[in-house]
């Protein structure tokens, strides 16, 4: 039943969600306010890469200036009363938010009685969204080590020398794009999945639809090689008398290497033509060792296979594409 | 180097398993491997003697049946007390002599044939009764009233049993050798008797002339013992020598006589 | 001297007594002028400088010295990029993060005071402590949501960091020492989830660390972990928990690590953060564009 | 920006932030105002009730602070009080002399001392140290010389003599030497003389203390409650109370009483409840929120507790407040959350109509509570309305239960036994082979310890036999025996009742079903085929309505049945409403139920699964008779009697018929509506299938369903199910949000509390279908509606609300009585389960039904029967036994009352098993607080001059005992209103007997035995009226010679006083 406003207040005023519902503002009014400065420094570069006269004598940046000034202020007292005021404000809000809003207390922890939805605390929310497309181990362990090792190598991997330390989009295009798809397109937007569609059952609850403990969810879900009908009795042949009994099984394994092989080369393609799209990328292309555009690949192509699964799972109801008797895909 | 190592290890495990079960197969043999032999009549010796009463027999009490006229019934006259029966010469007469060490490992079949304990006049016949573990004792009622044969072991399972006047003889065997295993009837407390449970047959029980004889008797040096019902008893109303070393040589007859004095 | 004019006697001596009042009344307001003086230049005194070794803070060298001198300050450089106080470039997240961290170590400490990390006394205490502990239903509040709030502010900072391209060389290690904070940040919020011992720290602690049973090698429905012999009894998840379910050991070792080991990483980390700020080069910038024209290949 | 001008001064540096930081800090000061606001206030709502309690107690306490002042000046006023007053007056002046004498001795004593105290200090502190010096030298030659020094030295000191300034008695002063030990000994002394004086001084006051004692208790006596000073006391205390958090503290050692599964129990309600806080307001007051003034204010909670009694059952400091109550004891920032009715509390303050299923967390076993009327009123509704017939609860009628218990365990043990057998045999030849005697020894001593085992479980086994077999026959049935339908019922009226069963009789205990027209053919086509065809029983001639409708007036039906409707309805709700019952049974079933409803048409033999026909019995050779003397068939217990409570009368045939023929004109002219499918095969096993669905056999005993168990959800921890774990179907939202299945608000605003679900389950188990599609009426909620009236639904709520999980409360909170409390809860079971109280008083206090009934009221009152409220005491527990097995006291003459039987209203014949007779017994003893092992008490035997003068009161004009008490006249005892005496010495204990004859109106108000038939004289009881003159001298007590006398009544006596008696017939 949609129209269930009530519902919907309670999940938005339920005071762990408070962080989450901040971030909807919040990101959004920084990723704004980040890429209005990328704005203006990207006019500023337009105009001195059309004036490299200008592009001498300019302070090149999109701040005030005047050669009479200092080039550095002292940090007693120019920083230090902003940030004195930073933690004056910081210190306000909290106090407001603490006062109006208890941390939540639930019943005494009873292992015999299972919270309806049981879910983890707001930043692992993601994590948990994950889990109803991967494996376990996917989505608990081996994505969240990319995610750390992925944020990690991008110093390594970004060979771009221009945009550092100044906003900037033209300079920097794919790199934001890659970084604001990765980290709102899919880590935020999985966090608000999980906390405002996912209800009790961790099933999918549109805004404003009663979460009811007992609703019926009729879901199924097909491994593709169920949809292309693989059953492995071509491989039976195949194979030693002692793996007949197997043969489905090899064939699976077999089968989905194919699809997952094939999406590697596709995506492993479609990202080489993207940052090979224009001269300027070709330029910063050139610059990368092979380890680096291989890391890199491989990175962008994990990457991408999550929102690839999220629509596969929710849109087209495939479950896995590659089964094996140890991990399924 | 390594292989060395390897191979070493190897071989001393090896050694190790072989051991093991040599050791294993070992025990079983060493159980079986002790056959009983059998006593050789040919060789065997016989030891014979008497059991002499020494100084004035103790008188012992009449036993009052009034209680229980029909006990009476079946005894001519007045019953004595059992405990020391003298015969002629003084012959002491319910003793039992019996080989009760230095014998070697032989194995002794329990004879076929039950030892029977009769209760009679309210009184056990015989007094002492000698048999063999797993030899059948079998107790019949020849009075026309009911008794019970409590029999008091240790070593073997006691029993209390009640037996009515002419009903089926009971029967039991004792699995343990036991000494002396008192017997009573609850209901005629006079009433006494005492099983030897023997593992071999060397054994015999004195009669009225106090002889008693131990046949098939493999040569060698055994300690022979007389046990007499009154010296046990508390106080003792006899003592004497109750142990003798006894060598039987090869087809003899060897002699032998004990004495118990009167207190 | 008073007897010196007997002749004037009464009025000498009056007028003497009255002279010398007047000599210290004057003498009393100098010296009460001085002091104000003193007072109205505070820095000047000898308190002050005791504390901060350095007088007024309005001299260019001063000011230095007071950023320099000082234990807390010297964190930062004695000169910062004109630009790099501006909100609009910094945002101030990064300060903001170690702010409520500070917050959340000194609400903290409070609420160790009353807290137990044992099965029976845990909610209890949390249930005293929101009743009847002066002040503690807000400290408690503010230290979850500080918590809260010091996630957004991490997120933020790195959305911030990445948008700059601050990461960018001689930054990079920097920013990796970034991304561990991150994860130590998130860690430390969700260790101390689970402390009150409530139903939802409880399934979330239980649903957090049931991904663990699923680790590669580690876990034992993880992909070869029943290879590898793992059960629930010896695999990962069991030593973070102290046991297969969480229960009293799960509670005292989530204690530990958020009150001292967690702590005293991410302090370490910090001070490596901070340390490598000022060793690359202070805050990013706001850096002057670079053309792509100057572009060397 | 490049060709602008640049800003004149730097904007960075030049820029104040002042205004930004004040705007800042002046923000984080209203901030820090708000939080301290809110710490001090807000989150501390108590200080503003304590404030309110100060002010509104204050005035409480000065009100009655003033009345009992002026009642104190009245009381100061009397002469009782003056005269006592001058009683102290006197003794004090009569002690004044002495006592000036002792204080002034003592207060030389006390000078002395003074004086002698700092020179005692200093010396012995000297001494002390020089002896420890002279002793810590060794004792060697090498020292010789040194230790003799200091021996010296130490003597010297001791030896030294000190001046004291000395007070003497004349009041002078004299210098006086002491040296140690005179120091020493006049300390002790004066010591000695100070402990004098202080005894000396109390003897003295003696009259003084008793003159006070007397005048205090005499003002406590007549002005009870505080006094004025401890009142005045109170209220300065209350006038500037301390604003502080009021808690309970218990930590009972081992587990916890609060539900959290340890740690301390802290209840800071009385942080609010003021009233409750025994500091403030001592136990000796007792107030409302009315006396405070508050009648209308919805806000104060400052009443003290409504039943006093109850605290002292359960002191505060024992049990806190949330124990009973539940609730948040920890909460106290605002109501909802003190009162646990919040979201994450699972358990919430009980609403007041519940506010007994407190009781219930500890008291879950007991059959009857005191201080509890709602919840005993669930308990009884849960065996009356069938609740027990399909929902187990531990404890409650669980005979079957614990017969299957014992089953088991018979089958346990004949393993057991077995394997001891087995095991035997092994150990005895282990035994025979063993290597060593001691070896042999251990196991045959083993074997023959199993032997003896193994005859112990043959005892076991013997006793549990017998249990078995009571408890076979204790099982009963809530609905009648559906095997008899067919006999008992008339063909239409069987569908029509299961469809409209409210509407047949509004308050039936049978509940509604929800069932579609199929189902109630199907159901009822089932019962008919499935019942017994015969044999039928015996065909009765017409009786006469109009003596049976007086036999079942007088006999006591009343007593659970109840007749008529509406406002003509009476009677008791134990059982049936009796209205219709001529639409629905048969005449000739209706009389042989009426004769003995215990009365069976085929015994049901539960080993074989069949109901034994007369062909059966032939088969076995045996005639068709079963009773309790042949309640076996092939060795086994079977079924003989119908399993329903009802009791046999022991009415005459004729009596029987005359009163079912009464009951067949209670009927109404409804029709029904013929039921030829009744016998229409095909619709058995769809019957069957829906009476098993149904779960019909947990009342009724149906053939082939015997053995069906309970269908329900067992409800013995109802009240602790997870609120997670109810499915609140389509109305989880309107539960939410407050609104009723009916859609009008509901009482307590949202129900999505485990007690919002129970009530509106119970009321109408089927509104949680609702919306549902359920195309098969089979998958819809079995549970059917039961009749009742708020507050009897209120009363089951609370009981099935209490019904918690108690496992974490300490062990020795939870009432698990022994010794006569455990005989009392054992016998409530089986007085409720027979419905004994609705027609006996059991309880001081407790009403019988028939004691409510019109035509027992004003005198004919003496027609009840006996109260038992001192039965215990009254009678020997042999005498007991007996009557309860055969309340006739007789095998022959059956029809009449065994004791009374002028009463019209008949004691029936329950056929109680041993079991209950023996817990019954138990039980009017444990009542009475006897002793559990009777011993008749020897009476001394009357010597023939006694006899005379106890036969002489006997027969005096002035006690006409016989006049009264049946004498075997049969004329006589017709109209006699007491029991024959001769039963007395079987049936009668001395001391009651004693007790009874002095003062019968104090044990049982409204008796016709008059009182005052003794006068106590001089420590013994002498008779009342004129004494006859062979009895003027005797010296001894006359109540006792005449019990004496009683305990010896013979029948040659009897008929010898029956000549004597004035009033003899």
């Amino acid at each position: 039943m949609l129209g269930d406003w009530h519902q919907l207040w309670l999940i938005v005023s339920n005071p762990d969600n408070v962080p989450v519902v901040a971030l909807i503002g919040l990101v959004p009014f920084f990723t704004w306010f980040g890429l209005r400065q990328a704005r203006a420094n990207d006019r500023l570069i337009e105009k001195l890469e059309t004036d490299p006269e200008l592009a001498r004598t300019h302070h090149r940046k999109t701040q005030p200036y005047h050669p009479s000034w200092a080039k550095e202020v002292h940090t007693w007292p120019y920083l230090l009363r902003i940030e004195l005021l930073a933690a004056i404000l910081v210190t306000v809000i909290l106090l407001v938010w603490a006062l109006s809003v208890n941390a939540p207390l639930e019943e005494p922890a009873n292992a015999a009685i299972t919270m309806n939805p049981a879910k983890a605390p707001w930043y692992f929310l993601g994590l948990q969204e994950l889990l109803e497309y991967f494996d376990p181990w996917i989505a608990g362990v081996a994505i969240p080590t990319f995610v750390i090792l992925g944020l990690m190598a991008i110093p390594f991997i970004d060979v771009n020398p221009l945009g550092n330390g100044y906003y900037t989009y033209k300079q920097r295009r794919f790199a934001i794009w890659t970084f604001l798809i990765g980290f709102e397109g899919i880590w935020l937007v999985l966090t608000m999945i999980g906390t405002f569609i996912r209800g009790p059952g961790f099933m999918w609850f549109w805004p404003t639809q009663t979460w009811d403990p007992d609703r019926i969810e009729f879901l199924t879900t097909r491994n593709l090689d169920d949809i292309f009908g693989v059953n492995g009795k071509w491989l039976a042949h195949l194979l030693p008398a002692s793996q007949q009994a197997n043969a489905v099984l090899w064939a699976r394994g077999l089968f989905g290497i194919i699809p997952v092989g094939i999406y590697f080369l596709v995506a492993a393609w479609f990202f080489y033509k993207i940052i090979t799209a224009t001269p300027f990328t070709r330029k910063i292309f050139g610059r990368m060792s092979l380890l680096q555009v291989v890391v890199m690949e491989v990175l962008l192509i994990l990457m991408l296979a999550v929102p690839i699964t999220f629509f596969m799972r929710n849109l087209l109801r495939i479950k896995y594409v590659w089964e094996t008797p140890w991990f399924n895909l | 180097m390594k292989a060395r190592v390897l191979g070493l290890a190897a071989a001393i495990a090896l050694t190790m398993a072989v051991a093991g079960c040599s050791k294993k197969s070992e025990q079983p043999a060493e159980q079986s491997a002790a056959p009983a032999a059998t006593v050789n009549p040919a060789t065997a010796g016989t030891i014979t003697g008497t059991v002499k009463l020494v100084g004035t027999a103790p008188r012992m009490p009449l036993i009052k049946m009034g209680a229980d006229p029909a006990c009476e019934k079946n005894n001519t006259g007045p019953v004595h007390s059992e405990e020391v029966v003298v015969g002629k010469d003084n012959a002491l007469a319910n003793v039992v002599v019996y080989i009760k060490s230095g014998l070697g490992n032989y194995s002794y079949p329990a004879p076929s044939e039950p030892v029977t304990l009769d209760q009679k006049g309210c009184m056990y016949h015989p007094h002492v009764i000698t048999l063999m573990a797993g030899q059948q004792f079998q107790v019949i009622n020849s009075d026309s009233l009911t008794h019970n044969i409590h029999v008091m072991s240790a070593d073997n399972r006691a029993w209390n049993e009640s037996q009515p006047q002419s009903a089926a003889p009971i029967t039991k065997t004792f699995p343990r050798p036991e000494m002396a295993i008192p017997v009573k009837c609850n209901i005629h407390p006079w009433m006494k008797a005492y099983i030897f449970v023997f593992a071999n047959p060397y054994y015999s029980t004195t009669g009225d002339d106090g002889a008693f004889t131990i046949k098939n008797v493999p040569p060698g040096t055994y300690t022979v013992e007389a046990w007499a019902e009154a010296a046990e008893a508390q106080p003792p109303l006899l003592s004497g020598t109750a142990e003798q070393q006894v060598t039987v040589a090869p087809s003899a007859t060897k002699s032998v006589n004990f004495t118990f004095q009167a207190k | 001297m008073a007897e010196e004019n007997p002749g004037k006697g009464k009025t000498g001596v009056a007028d003497e007594a009255e002279g010398k009042v007047q000599q210290f009344k004057g003498w009393l307001e100098e010296k009460f002028q001085e002091q104000v003086e003193e007072l109205k230049r505070p820095e000047e005194t000898q308190l002050y400088k005791a504390f901060f070794r350095v007088g007024r803070i309005d001299e260019p060298r001063n000011r230095a010295l007071h950023t320099l001198n000082n234990l807390f300050l010297h964190i930062h450089p004695t000169k910062v990029n004109r630009d790099a106080v501006s909100y609009s470039y910094t945002w101030g997240m990064g300060g903001i993060s170690f702010y409520l961290f500070i917050v959340l170590t000194f609400t903290g400490i409070l609420l160790m005071f009353y807290y137990h990390p044992t099965k029976v006394q845990a909610y209890r205490d949390i249930l005293d402590l929101e009743t009847s502990v002066p002040f503690g239903l807000q400290l408690r509040n503010i230290h979850r949501w500080a918590a809260h709030l010091m996630i957004i502010a991490v997120c933020l900072h790195l959305l911030r960091v990445f948008l700059t391209g601050s990461y960018k060389r001689p930054r990079e290690f920097n920013w990796c020492v970034g991304v561990l904070l991150l994860v130590f940040t998130m860690l430390l919020s969700f260790t101390g989830y689970l402390l009150p011992d409530d139903q939802l720290g409880f399934w979330a602690v239980t649903v957090g660390t049931n991904m663990a049973r699923a680790t590669p090698l580690l876990g034992h429905e993880g992909p070869f972990g029943p290879q590898l012999g793992l059960t629930a009894y010896n695999d990962v998840r069991f030593a973070l928990l102290g046991g297969s379910i969480v229960d009293s050991a799960a509670l005292l070792r989530a204690y530990i690590w958020h009150c001292i080991a967690l702590p005293v990483m991410i302090s370490v980390f910090f001070g490596v953060h901070f340390w490598r700020v000022r060793k690359d080069g202070g805050a990013s910038g706001p850096s002057p564009v670079m053309l792509e024209s100057e572009m060397k290949d | 920006m490049p060709g602008q001008q640049p800003p004149p001064q730097d904007p960075i540096t030049s820029r104040s932030l002042a205004g930004p930081l004040l705007v800042a800090g002046l923000l984080l000061l209203a901030v820090l105002g708000w939080s301290l606001y809110q710490e001090e206030f807000g989150l501390r709502p108590w200080r503003g009730y304590q404030a309110r309690f100060s002010r509104v107690y204050s005035a409480y306490l000065e009100k009655r602070l003033a009345d009992r002042r002026a009642a104190d000046r009245a009381l100061d006023a009397t002469s009782q009080y003056k005269a006592l007053e001058a009683a102290v007056e006197a003794a004090r002046s009569a002690a004044k002399p002495k006592d000036a004498a002792t204080d002034k001795a003592a207060a030389l004593v006390a000078a002395q001392r003074a004086a002698l105290l700092p020179t005692y200090v200093t010396v012995h502190a000297q001494v002390g140290a020089l002896t420890y010096d002279y002793e810590q030298i060794p004792a060697t030659a090498a020292y010789r010389g040194s230790k003799q020094h200091a021996y010296n030295v130490m003597i010297a000191a001791r030896n030294q003599v000190h001046v004291v300034d000395w007070p003497t008695a004349q009041g002078t002063t004299v210098k006086r030497g002491f040296t140690y030990d005179q120091l020493n000994a006049e300390f002790t002394n004066l010591l000695d003389l100070k402990a004098e004086y202080v005894a000396a001084r109390g003897q003295e006051d003696a009259g003084v203390t008793a003159a006070v004692k007397k005048l205090n208790d005499y003002v406590a006596a007549t002005l009870p409650g505080l006094p004025a000073a401890t009142r005045n006391a109170l209220l300065q205390k209350v006038r500037t109370l301390d604003f502080t958090i009021h808690q309970v503290y218990v930590d009972p050692p081992g587990t916890s009483l609060n539900y959290l599964g340890g740690g301390s129990l802290v209840d800071r309600c009385q942080s609010c409840h003021l009233g409750m806080d025994s500091d403030l307001v001592p136990p000796q007051i007792t107030m409302t929120k009315a006396d405070l003034g508050l009648a209308k204010s919805h806000n104060a909670p400052f009443a003290t507790h409504p039943e006093p009694v109850l605290l002292t059952l359960h002191p505060l400091h024992r049990f806190g407040c949330s124990t009973c109550h539940g609730g948040d004891g920890w909460g106290l920032d605002t109501v909802s959350q003190a009162h646990g009715r919040f979201e994450h509390w699972p358990w919430p303050l009980y609403y007041s109509e519940n506010i007994e299923a407190g009781c219930q967390n500890c008291h879950a076993a007991d059959a009857w509570t005191p201080y509890a009327p709602v919840l005993d009123r669930g308990r009884f509704l849960f065996r009356v309305k069938g609740c027990i017939g399909c929902h187990k609860y531990a404890g409650f009628d669980d005979q079957a239960e614990e017969l299957a218990s014992a089953e088991h365990e018979v089958s346990n043990l004949d393993r057991e036994k077995a394997a001891n057998a087995r095991q035997a045999k092994a150990s005895n030849h282990a035994g025979d082979v063993a290597a060593s005697n001691a070896e042999a020894q251990r196991d045959y001593a083993a074997a023959t310890n199993l032997t003896v085992q193994n005859a112990k479980i043959d005892t076991q086994m013997t006793a549990l036999g017998a249990k078995e077999r009571d408890l076979f026959e204790e099982v009963k049935k809530v609905g009648p025996n559906l095997k008899e339908a067919r006999l008992h019922l008339r063909q239409d009226w069987i569908p029509y009742w299961i469809a409209h069963t409210h509407q047949f009789e509004p308050d039936a205990q049978m509940p509604q079903f929800r069932l579609e027209p199929y189902e109630v053919r199907a159901i009822s086509a089932f019962l008919w085929q499935d019942a017994l065809q015969g044999p039928a029983p015996p065909k009765q001639a017409p009786g006469d309505p109009a003596h049976g409708k007086q036999l079942f007036m007088e006999r006591g039906c009343l007593a659970c049945h109840s007749i008529g409707e509406g406002s003509n309805r009476t009677g008791g709700d134990y059982a049936e409403n009796l209205s219709r019952i001529g639409e629905k049974d048969t005449y000739d079933y209706l009389v042989r139920w009426v004769y003995n409803p215990r009365l069976r048409t085929e015994p049901y033999d539960p080993t074989l699964h069949k109901d034994l026909s007369p062909a059966d019995y032939a088969k076995a050779g045996l005639p068709f008779v079963f009773d309790a003397q042949h309640s076996t068939f092939d060795g086994h217990e079977i079924e003989w009697e119908n399993p329903t409570v009802m009791p046999s009368f022991r009415l005459s045939w004729q009596d029987a018929r005359d009163i079912a023929s009464f009951l067949e004109t209670q009927k109404t002219n409804m029709n029904y509506a013929p039921a030829s499918y009744m016998d229409d095969p095909k619709l058995f096993a769809q019957g069957k299938a829906l009476v098993e669905f149904y779960g019909c056999a947990s009342c009724h005993e149906i053939a082939g369903l015997e053995d069906q168990g309970r269908i329900g959800v067992e409800l013995t921890q109802e009240g602790s199910k997870p609120l997670g774990q109810i499915d609140f179907g389509f109305l989880l939202t309107d539960a939410q949000e407050g609104i009723r299945p009916d859609g009008k608000p509901a009482d307590h605003g949202p129900w999505d509390t485990l007690r919002g679900f129970l009530e509106a389950k119970i009321h109408q188990p089927g509104v949680f279908d609702a919306d549902r599609y359920r195309p098969n009426p089979e998958t819809r909620l079995h549970m059917p509606t039961p009749a009742l009236t708020r507050d009897d639904l209120e009363a089951l709520v609370t009981f099935v609300l209490g019904s918690v999980d108690n496992s974490t409360l300490p062990p020795n909170y939870l009432y698990k009585p022994t010794g006569e409390a455990a005989d009392v809860q054992k016998g409530w079971w089986i007085a409720t389960k027979y419905n004994c109280i609705g027609c006996h008083q059991i309880a001081i206090g407790q009403q019988s039904v028939l004691e409510s009934l019109p035509m027992y009221q004003g005198e004919n009152a003496a027609n009840l029967p006996p109260p038992l409220t001192f039965e215990g005491a009254r009678v020997q527990p042999e005498w007991l036994k007996q009557f309860l097995a055969n309340p006739a006291l007789s095998t022959s003459d059956t029809n009449r009352d065994g004791v009374r039987s002028y009463l019209e209203v008949r004691m029936p014949t329950f056929f109680l098993t041993d079991d209950e007779i023996r817990s019954l017994v138990s039980f009017f003893e444990a009542m009475s607080s006897e002793p559990l092992q009777y011993v008749p008490s020897q009476l001394p035997p009357l010597t023939p001059p006694e006899t005379a003068i106890a036969r002489a009161i006997f027969t005096s004009p002035a006690a006409p005992c016989l006049k009264c008490h049946m004498d075997g006249v049969a004329a006589h005892d017709k109209t006699a209103s007491a029991p024959n005496l001769l039963q007395v010495k079987a049936r009668l204990r001395p001391a009651w007997t004693l007790q009874w004859m002095t003062d019968p109106a104090a044990m049982q108000p409204g008796t016709a035995m008059p009182s005052g038939l003794f006068r106590r004289e001089n420590g013994r009881w002498v008779f009342n009226g004129p004494l006859p003159a062979i009895a003027k001298n005797y010296p001894g007590d006359m109540a006792e010679l005449l019990v004496r006398y009683l305990f010896e009544m013979t029948p040659a006596e009897q008929q010898q006083v029956l000549r004597l008696t004035p009033t003899g017939h």
